[in-house]
């Protein structure tokens, strides 16, 4: 039983961070997008493992809660604002891919190393994959800053929140249930409000340049 | 204190009266209320000078976090008559004066609350009370400088120039006193004087020299006075008056109170630090005010003279002090207090009286000006006395001040120490240098603006102006003349003053009487006598005159040299008067000059029309300031590309701070 | 119940605007409706002045500090309301709006203000979060709400600055409810303000360390603090002015009460030197950047919008002391500050709709064409730039006092020093847009006379705050002490 | 004798003799220097006669002056006067001499200039502008000379009141020889020149309105009041010459009680300034007027010879 617990939280909480990394891989927006889909998915599955070893109902609704909304509605939505523009690849990220991903090992590297600390207060098997949180973080901002499409900066926003999430289970099981929802429908919220604004946007000018707008600057 | 009470609270109805009542009444209703608010604290403050006493008020109720202190020592007491006997002429004044934009209500008003201010900076007496006054006093006097600002361009730049150094000069005054506060357990003065001898030296020298830029830039002292120049000019008169003549005062006090009483002295380099910049300020500012033919500009010049000097009192008193000649260190203190006091006498006539004349020319250009004397004889009399008094003419107030000053000085001249003897010696060089300068400044001033023929068609149709203008400034002519004949019966009350000043311990280095007369040295003058003799022999000399000659001298055409016609313009100007000296100090001045030359079109040797333009900036502007707001203007510029506009980057420092917070932390 | 009230005001008032139609009388109820909520407030802090109040099942508790800051959204929100109709109606004429956008104006207007008055009475630190987060979400549309490529471009960058900085509140939120639940062995730990403190000093160092730097940059973000500013100018600037006005006076302030919540539970268990050390450098950090911003600005609402970030670093800086005297006076500076700048946006706001545009090169005598709304601007700034007798001094001068009370000279002369040079710029600034003279044949207009009362009053009651003691001093203290352990 | 009718008689005495003998000392220049140049010279007593004449002359006034130009002779006379009658000239205690400050007698020096240049601009004549501008300028240069050399004087005594200063002096007659003395005495002498117009600072018989200076302010004046401004001048001149001969020659001066000694020094003055009238006479002889311009480096040497002095007297105490 515990050995299996152990091994289902590894290889979710690896998928998470997997599924950040490969973001910065491929270039087609759409296929980002599932990415993360699949990315929401593994990390409500590390929310049901924990909370079936830990037999913390609140935290199975959570999960529950995650599963839909950033494994099915969030990509979904930001499938449909993709749709936008159907051609659109990361073509010109700022860092090119391969540095991307040469970052995102020192990334990684980096977030286990800064990770030590909080493990050592509390070790414990889901404590110790605190690293990969982390890295999601780190990985997920990256990706936000580097990425141009108005699609991929959602991507990387809900990256950094799955990170954050990722880590709170490992860490506490999650924030208090309270917490929890209102954090979920806010990050729900602010993807139909970056969805809202895309498509606003895209009728003043094209998607392609949304954020290479600079008009308002000093 | 009560009296103080009432008297703030005239001023705070006269403001409230000024902001409220109807076009009609407002001016005179305000002014009435302020000038009888001034009158009360004058007298209620000159009661307490005499009685010698201190009073404390303090209040929580207003001011959160610190309550409200009012302190009334001697020295405070000196400075509220100081403030008040111009404000009482400068509300006088306003009634005759205010009309268009400086009689709205916003201004009249404001008016109100900086004569207030100026009364309440010399009592507050902890740090937040202080720098509320002293704040409210910059504020107003801001808002008063751009009040007819619209048909104005100079005001508002004027205005900039002295916000932006009147707010620096203050932020290095809040620290300074913030630090003198350090080690205390309040923020009142009297915990500061209590608690700053536990301060270390360095702590005390940087609190004094923050503490010394801000008050030195508020008296206008070299080379922080750029401001002045610009902004007493442009204010309106009533407000040029109060600045020029209490305000600058405010920064003397300032370095007195802070360096002297809540300090204790401090070291030696102080002192030599306020006199020098004294004696760089009285050459600088007498310089100038030679050269200056705007009639305020070369009073706001003259102003940075007195000052100086005033300066020059402050530091030898505090250098005299420090080697423990404390009687010679009262004389001078005593003597920079009284310069203070007759300086803010005259300088205030003049500046009321150059409001007449503008008000009565429609400029103040001395070169468009002449022949005054004839069309506003009030006036003219108020300028000259008041003229005569900052030349120091003996028997009028500013011959006894400096008179004093020089005695401080000259008996600094037996003590040994180095620095003390380079003070005096300087010191009294700068004297000797302003003396004569002065007296060409107002030369000028005078017999160029009032003497001779118009130069302009608004001086040849000059009428005297109002009655309520012309008490107003003569009023100020009376302190000028009481101080100048008989210094004798204030001059104790300005030796308790000088003895708050230095530490409290009392002294009467001056005895009492009609004249002055040094009780310990050899020195006395009797400006009374003096002028009884003068007169006695003038009235001699007409009687003896009387019976030669003519009774009625015969009107002449004047010597043309062979012309017959004179032109008014055929006389010097204020431009050519000064011209000599101008040549003479060329490489300090640093004058511009052009000669346009337009040829006939007939012969390149006859010359049309010829214009000479002369202009002459301020040195400390141009080398000094212009490149440092130059930089900060650049810094500003370079600093507006960080904001490219650009939403990665923006992430991106955020993602920099995110990784330093990861890094350091971890 | 009270505090339920609190909440519900604005709330009935949302629902209320989501079945009638817009009218003029919308706006002007939702003004009152902000009256209701200051009103309440001013009882709430005579309440709370000895004693926290819980509500709705202990996920409500109001003691002084939250009381305060019903007061600050109260007061700044009665100004930036009340502008409401007048607004919209000069929009609505002018074609720039429909009426339908303005019902919907009028409804996040008020959703805005509960998420804030939820974030200051709520109990748990956890909802505090979620409350700003909404906030965020309320106040997008209305920062597009112009509808022009630059409102829209100005909500994009906002959403995704805010929210990723946010997040990284989230993250610090996480950590130190992750000590909590060790300090407090495994059990009752709930992301309560009470139970935070209560725990406070058996939290492990290294985590509360990381943690509350996460908040600092998080909150950092809403706040305006370098470097999470860069939204701050762009939304300012182009969300209409009594938006503007609420996020820049209250809004910064709600997320800033945030970091003072959490400053309190790590000063407990780290000791002052941490936090001190956190918050200067986030604003010391704000304070310079902010001021050469000003410097060489060009855009009448992009200099206010730095200005919020300067008043902010010096908040940042005055928390950071962290005694007794340098909180009340934040609290005070956070108050002087919202009712100020409210002021100056919505002044900014009339600029704007009488001169179309707010680059400050293309506007000039306002003193001389429009006396009252220049004289009311003129009289705002130089509040703004805390003159006596408005509220800005006396907390400047006594955040200054509590600094070097704690030993950091430097920091105020450094502190001073940008607040000299800001002077100067927004002086200058200032100069260009008030003084010069009329053109030929143009006549003087007037504010009307509601909108000019309301700013005066709004002027008269920074004065009275700066002058009088009685009776907002008692509650500061007592705010302050809610914060200082 | 009583001090107080002695005070009198010795102000008295000095009027008169100051009064009368400046003239008679301007003559006596006159004199010398025609003498010099090969002529043969008006009177000694030609000023005299001189006054005499113009106030039987009428008064005539400038079309466009004021009072001010009625007043300024007067003001210039009896500010010369009461210099002249405090200042310990043959006695060392004149009425007034406890007041008799250095400081006072520049003063009422300068007041004379001041009015004399404010007639100048008075009557709005092109000469007379010119005239006050340039007397301004040289007194303003030459002040400061003035007065630091009468400091170095009065901090070696230890007081700046005149008589005290004499009395002191004549009490250490070694400090006649020092350096202290010899360097205001150059500053003095300089000053003298300028302030009395003398050449190389003025020519006073000049009859070019473009180089005149004092002159040329004086330019308006005819009848009894150009007799007054003369007196006036001769005064300031008489004074300063006895004050320059009194600090640095105290013998003589009058210290004690009797009229003997009042009579002695009225001879010792007549003495001492007619050897130094000699003296300026014999330099503006032999030097040629300064173009204005050039006057400043001569003032100026003036001024550093007083600091010189003022510095030389701290170094050697």
């Amino acid at each position: 039983m515990n050995t299996a617990y152990v091994s289902a939280l590894d290889v979710t909480a690896g998928l998470v961070l997997f599924a950040a990394v490969m973001t910065l891989w491929r270039r087609g927006v759409r296929t980002i997008v599932s990415i993360l889909g699949v990315q929401g998915l593994s990390l409500s599955a590390v929310a049901l493992v924990l909370a079936i070893h830990e037999h913390d109902t609140a935290l199975l609704v959570t999960g529950g809660l995650v599963l839909v909304l950033k494994g099915i509605v969030i990509p979904g939505l930001l499938l449909r604002a993709s749709r936008l523009d159907p051609k659109s690849r990361e073509t010109r990220p700022l860092v090119n891919v391969p540095a991307s991903l040469v970052a995102a090992a020192v990334l990684i590297v980096l977030s286990y190393v800064v990770s030590a600390r909080i493990t050592s207060l509390a070790p414990s098997d889901a404590t110790r994959l605190v690293p990969l949180g982390m890295a999601t973080i780190l990985v997920g901002y990256f990706m936000l800053v580097t990425r141009r499409r108005a699609v991929s900066k959602i991507v990387g926003l809900i990256l950094v929140d799955n990170g954050i999430g990722l880590v709170a289970y490992l860490l506490t099981s999650g924030v208090p249930f309270i917490v929890e929802l209102g954090s979920s429908i806010d990050v729900l919220l602010v993807v139909v409000v970056l969805q809202f604004l895309m498509v606003s946007m895209g009728r003043h000018s094209d998607v392609d340049v949304l954020t290479e707008r600079r008009e308002l600057r000093d | 204190m009560t009296w103080y009470l009432v008297a703030l609270s005239l001023g705070a109805l006269a403001a409230i009266a000024g902001a409220t009542l109807p076009r009609r009444v407002r001016v005179p209703v305000a002014a009435a209320l302020g000038a009888l608010g001034c009158a009360v604290s004058l007298v209620a403050a000159v009661g307490d000078l005499i009685d010698g006493r201190t009073i404390l008020v303090h209040s929580d109720r207003l001011l959160p976090f610190s309550g409200v202190s009012l302190t009334l020592d001697p020295l405070a007491a000196l400075f509220v008559v100081l403030s008040s006997l111009v404000g009482v002429a400068a509300c006088l004044y306003l009634v005759g004066y205010a009309h268009g934009p400086s009689a709205s209500r916003s201004a009249v008003s404001i008016f109100m609350v900086f004569v207030l201010a100026l009364s309440v900076v010399p009592l507050a007496s902890n740090i937040v009370s202080f720098m509320f006054a002293w704040e409210l006093m910059a504020l107003s006097s801001l808002l008063l400088i751009v009040t007819d600002q619209a048909q104005r361009p100079k005001a508002r730049s004027a205005a900039l120039w002295y916000a932006a150094m009147t707010q620096a000069g203050a932020v290095s005054i809040t620290l300074g006193l913030l630090l003198c506060a350090s080690r205390a357990p309040g923020q009142s003065f009297v915990d500061i004087a209590a608690s700053s001898s536990t301060l270390s030296a360095t702590t005390r020298t940087a609190a004094f020299v923050l503490v010394l830029l801000g008050f030195a830039s508020k008296a206008g002292a070299v080379p922080l006075h750029v401001w002045l120049p610009k902004a007493h000019p442009e204010a309106p008169s009533p407000v040029s008056a109060l600045m020029s003549s209490a305000m600058v005062s405010m920064g003397v006090y300032g370095i007195v109170r802070v360096g002297g009483d809540l300090l204790h002295g401090g070291t030696v380099g102080w002192w030599v630090a306020v006199a020098a910049l004294g004696i760089v300020s009285a050459v600088y500012g007498a310089l100038h005010a030679t050269t200056a033919s705007d009639f305020k500009r070369l009073l706001a010049f003259s102003t940075i003279d007195i000052m100086g000097l005033s300066l020059i009192g402050v530091g030898a008193a505090g250098v005299l002090e420090d080697s423990g000649m404390h009687a010679d260190a009262t004389l001078a203190m005593m003597a920079a207090l009284l310069l203070l006091v007759a300086h803010a006498a005259f300088k205030g006539a003049l500046f009321l009286g150059a409001g007449s004349v503008e008000r009565a020319t429609g400029t103040r250009n001395l070169d468009r000006l002449g022949g005054l004397v004839h069309t506003m004889p009030t006036t003219s009399v108020v300028v000259a006395l008041s003229a005569g008094a900052i030349m120091a003419v003996p028997t009028l107030s500013g011959f006894s001040s400096e008179w004093l000053l020089l005695q401080g000085l000259l008996h600094g001249f037996t003590d040994t120490s180095t620095p003390v003897v380079i003070v005096m010696l300087l010191g009294v060089v700068a004297l000797a240098l302003t003396g004569g300068l002065t007296a060409v400044a107002f030369v000028k001033a005078f017999g160029i603006g009032f003497l001779g023929q118009p130069r302009s068609a608004g001086a040849r149709d000059s009428r005297e102006v109002s009655r309520w203008m012309g008490w107003g400034s003569a009023l100020l002519v009376l302190p000028s003349l009481v101080l100048g004949l008989v210094p004798g019966l204030v001059v104790s009350l300005i030796n308790r003053a000088a003895d708050t000043g230095l530490g409290g311990v009392a002294t009467t280095p001056v005895s009492t009487g009609a004249g002055l007369a040094l009780s310990q040295l050899r020195g006395a003058i009797e400006p009374a006598a003096l002028l009884g003799a003068l007169v006695g022999v003038m009235v001699v000399l007409a009687l003896a005159a009387r019976t030669l000659g003519q009774r009625r001298a015969r009107r002449v055409d004047a010597w043309g040299c062979g012309r017959e016609e004179q032109t008014p313009r055929m006389q010097y100007t204020a431009t050519s008067f000064a011209e000599p000296l101008q040549r003479v100090f060329a490489d300090v001045l640093r004058p511009q000059m052009d000669v346009e030359v337009t040829h006939a079109v007939e012969s390149r040797y006859f010359q049309q029309s010829l214009t000479y333009h002369h202009r002459i900036a301020d040195v400390v502007e141009v080398r000094a300031y212009r490149p440092v707001f130059g930089v900060v203007h650049r810094v500003g510029v370079l600093a507006r590309r960080l904001q490219n506009g650009s939403i990665h980057r923006y992430l991106a420092f955020g993602f920099v701070a995110l990784l330093v917070v990861v890094v350091v932390l971890a | 119940m009270l505090l339920v009230m609190i909440v519900a005001i604005p709330l009935a008032m949302t629902l209320a605007a989501m079945v009638c139609p817009w009218s003029p009388w919308l706006g002007r109820a939702s003004g009152l409706a902000s009256a209701g909520v200051l009103a309440l407030g001013i009882w709430l802090s005579a309440l709370t002045m000895t004693t926290p109040r819980w509500g709705a099942a202990h996920l409500m508790r109001a003691d002084s500090l939250s009381a305060f800051m019903v007061v600050v959204i109260g007061s700044v929100s009665v100004l930036a309301t009340s502008f409401t109709s007048r607004t919209m109606s000069q929009e609505i004429a002018s074609g720039a709006t429909t009426a339908r956008h303005a019902r919907h104006y009028v409804i996040l207007m008020q959703v805005f203000i509960t998420c804030m008055l939820i974030a200051v009475l709520s109990a748990n630190l956890g909802v505090v979060w979620i409350s700003i987060e909404a906030t965020t979400i309320a106040t997008t549309f209305l920062v597009s709400h112009r509808r022009t490529s630059g409102a829209f471009e100005a909500s994009w960058k906002y959403v995704i600055l805010c929210s990723v900085g946010i997040a990284l509140a989230f993250l610090g939120t996480v950590l130190i409810y992750y000590g909590e639940l060790h300090a407090s062995g495994g059990h009752v730990a709930s992301l309560n303000w009470t139970s935070l403190m209560a725990a406070a000093p058996h939290l492990d160092p290294r985590v509360t360390r990381l943690g509350f730097a996460l908040l600092v940059v998080g909150y950092g973000t809403k706040v305006g603090l370098v470097p999470m500013h860069s939204w701050l100018p762009d939304a300012h600037s182009q969300a209409p002015a009594p938006v503007s006005a609420l996020m820049s006076g209250v809004l910064l302030s709600v997320a800033f009460y945030a970091l003072l919540r959490f400053r309190a539970v790590v000063q407990i268990a780290l000791g002052p030197t941490f936090p001190r050390v956190a918050l200067l450098m986030v604003g010391v950090a704000s304070l310079l950047v902010a001021t050469a911003m000003l410097i060489a600005q060009r855009d009448l609402k992009r200099m206010l919008a730095y200005s919020s970030i300067e008043h902010m670093g010096l908040m940042a800086v005055g928390a950071a002391v962290g005694s007794p005297l340098a909180i009340a006076a934040v609290l005070l500076h956070v108050l002087g500050h919202g009712i100020t700048k409210a002021v100056l946006f919505l002044s900014a706001g009339e600029i704007y709709q009488l001169e179309g545009t707010t680059e400050i090169d293309r506007i000039s005598g306002l003193l001389a064409r429009r006396p009252v709304l220049g004289g009311i601007f003129g009289f705002a700034l130089m509040s703004l730039v805390a003159f006596p007798p408005f509220s800005l001094f006396v907390s400047e001068l006594s955040m200054a006092r509590a600094e070097v009370d704690a030993g950091l000279s430097w920091v105020v002369a450094v502190s001073l020093a940008c607040l000299a040079v800001v002077f100067a710029a927004v002086l200058r600034h200032g100069r260009h847009l008030l003084m010069g003279s009329r053109g030929d044949g143009e006549s003087p207009s007037v504010l009307d006379r509601s909108a000019a009362s309301m700013l005066v009053g709004a002027l008269v009651v920074c004065v009275a705050l700066g002058v009088l003691s009685w009776p907002v001093q008692s509650l500061l203290w007592h705010a302050a002490h809610q914060v200082t352990p | 004798m009583n001090r107080v009718a002695l005070s009198v008689c010795t102000s008295v005495l000095q009027l008169a003799l100051v009064g009368v003998g400046s003239l008679v000392l301007l003559g006596l220049m006159a004199k010398v220097k025609a003498r010099a140049e090969g002529r043969v010279g008006s009177p000694v007593v030609q000023p005299l006669r001189d006054i005499r004449k113009l106030l039987t002359k009428e008064r005539l006034h400038a079309r466009h002056s004021s009072v001010v130009l009625a007043l300024a002779p007067m003001v210039i006379t009896a500010s010369a006067a009461v210099a002249v009658g405090i200042s310990p000239i043959i006695g060392t205690h004149p009425v007034l001499g406890q007041s008799a400050d250095i400081f006072v007698i520049v003063y009422l020096l300068l007041t004379g200039s001041v009015a004399s240049a404010l007639a100048g601009l008075d009557p709005a004549t092109a000469f007379g502008g010119m005239g006050a501008s340039r007397a301004m300028t040289i007194g303003a240069l030459a002040e400061p000379a003035l007065l630091v050399a009468v400091i170095a004087l009065s901090v070696q005594a230890g007081t700046s009141n005149l008589p005290g200063i004499v009395s002191s002096t004549a009490s250490h007659p070694a400090w006649v020889f020092g350096p202290v003395h010899l360097f205001a005495l150059g500053a003095l002498l300089i000053v003298v020149l300028a302030e009395t117009g003398r050449i190389p600072v003025d020519n006073p018989a000049t009859h070019l309105e473009l180089t005149m200076v004092h002159e040329a302010m004086v330019l308006e004046y005819a009848g009894p009041e150009l007799a007054l401004v003369t007196l006036g001048e001769a005064m300031r001149l008489g004074l300063l010459f006895s004050l320059v001969a009194n600090l640095f020659l105290p013998w003589g001066v009058a210290t004690g009680d009797s009229l003997g000694a009042l009579a002695i020094a009225c001879a010792a003055l007549v003495a001492k300034t007619t050897t130094l009238a000699l003296v300026v006479a014999l330099i503006e002889v032999r030097s040629a007027k300064l173009r204005l311009f050039r006057l400043p480096e001569l003032l100026a040497g003036g001024f550093v010879l007083s600091v010189l002095a003022v510095v030389m007297g701290l170094v050697i105490r």
